[in-house]
């Protein structure tokens, strides 16, 4: 049984100490690490808003994590989604995954990520601004490659 | 029953959640929409475009069919963009 | 143009520092790791001994870097592997990429590790023991996708 | 020209690298691989199943029908297992 750790923080997180973790078990062979950086957009933007759904997030976030166990042979999923404001150039969100092999590793880790995207409730609002941004449709076509 | 708004749908209709009571023939997600919409010009506005919302159903996603009988708490959001 | 980092060493890397470096680069939106460690196979090994081609290995894995870096937009690759006795548990190699967009990072990656296996020259004798560790056909298929 | 060996076709061989006159017939990889394994019962047993020798030229992987003409250094290694 993989095991799987959801965080939701206000703090920025180090992924050196999530990392350190998930490499305590067994058996581990693979550690990808994805990390998700706020961009400035060409210097349109300073920073980001994350809004989410407590309660919900953390729920959809453990399924996803589950569905990715359930689908290749994982030891430990890390999982840590920043909220509330984020200065370009910060972490916003953090996916670590430990496997035996490097393709469960890194497939899961790929597949956690497009469901962060379409199925996890956050929404980002840009600043200076203000807008929301836009949903982009291509994260929904890359969610379908799973099916 | 509770309902919850986040993102551009809160900041449309000026609330992050209400409490309603809905009539008999509200019975799925869809006419919740439809529902709401006729609530005032908020509502309206926020509710414009039905295909750019979505609903979530005690906290798991759902869509227009979902039956609503039962559902404590029905949260409407735009499209997510989190990750 | 990506900026890249490849370095042969019998040392432990610091994979904070390397992701540290490549977080400075710009656009990035997206930094992808893999770190791959020593596997006790089922508690047979205790450790790993890692030859190589001094020279050509360096040379072929900046081959396979460039090649990732004109495949996808990336801004930077870091590859470090080690070399010697390396115990179980301990890293063997990582590959850090840093990308504006997650696919990106992710399929190059994928791609690195793949090419790694396959056409970067070393090999890894097995403690206690002494046997060498064969080479998997799976990492040769592995390879075949990218075609 | 300088032949050079790794993990167990260095073992099989007992030697690290070493400098030989190829004689003119020897033109590539595969000429190579054919008539090494007349030199002795130690290149023999490293070179008894030529597809699992991999051969680089110049420390640019090659194949059999890789020439050698103007090659410095040709190196005979196992299939690799890095990563």
């Amino acid at each position: 049984m993989a095991e799987i750790t959801v965080r939701i923080e206000g703090d920025p997180f180090e992924m050196a100490e999530e990392v350190a973790r998930l490499r305590m078990l067994r058996p581990v062979g693979a550690i990808v690490t994805f990390t998700g950086i706020c961009r400035d957009e060409g210097g349109r933007l300073t920073a980001l808003e994350l809004e989410h759904y407590p309660g919900m997030t953390e729920a959809e976030i453990q399924r996803i994590a589950a569905e990715a166990a359930e689908r290749w042979a994982l030891a430990g999923v890390t999982i840590v989604h920043r909220v509330g404001k984020i200065a370009v150039g910060d972490d916003i969100v953090l996916v670590a995954v430990a496997s035996a092999h490097r393709s469960a590793a890194l497939e899961a880790a790929s597949y956690i990520m497009d469901f962060l995207k379409t199925r996890a409730p956050f929404w980002k609002k840009e600043y200076p601004g203000g807008e929301w941004v836009a949903h982009r449709h291509s994260d929904d076509e890359a969610a379908k490659r799973w099916k | 029953m509770k309902l919850v708004y986040f993102a551009w749908v809160r900041e449309r209709i000026g609330l992050k959640d209400e409490e309603v009571s809905l009539p008999a023939e509200v019975a799925t997600a869809g006419d919740l929409l439809a529902w709401l919409k006729q609530r005032g010009p908020e509502y309206e506005h926020a509710l414009s475009e039905p295909r750019a919302i979505r609903v979530a159903i005690d906290r798991v996603h759902g869509g227009p069919d979902t039956p609503l009988a039962g559902a404590r708490e029905v949260a409407l959001f735009p499209p997510m963009t989190g990750g």
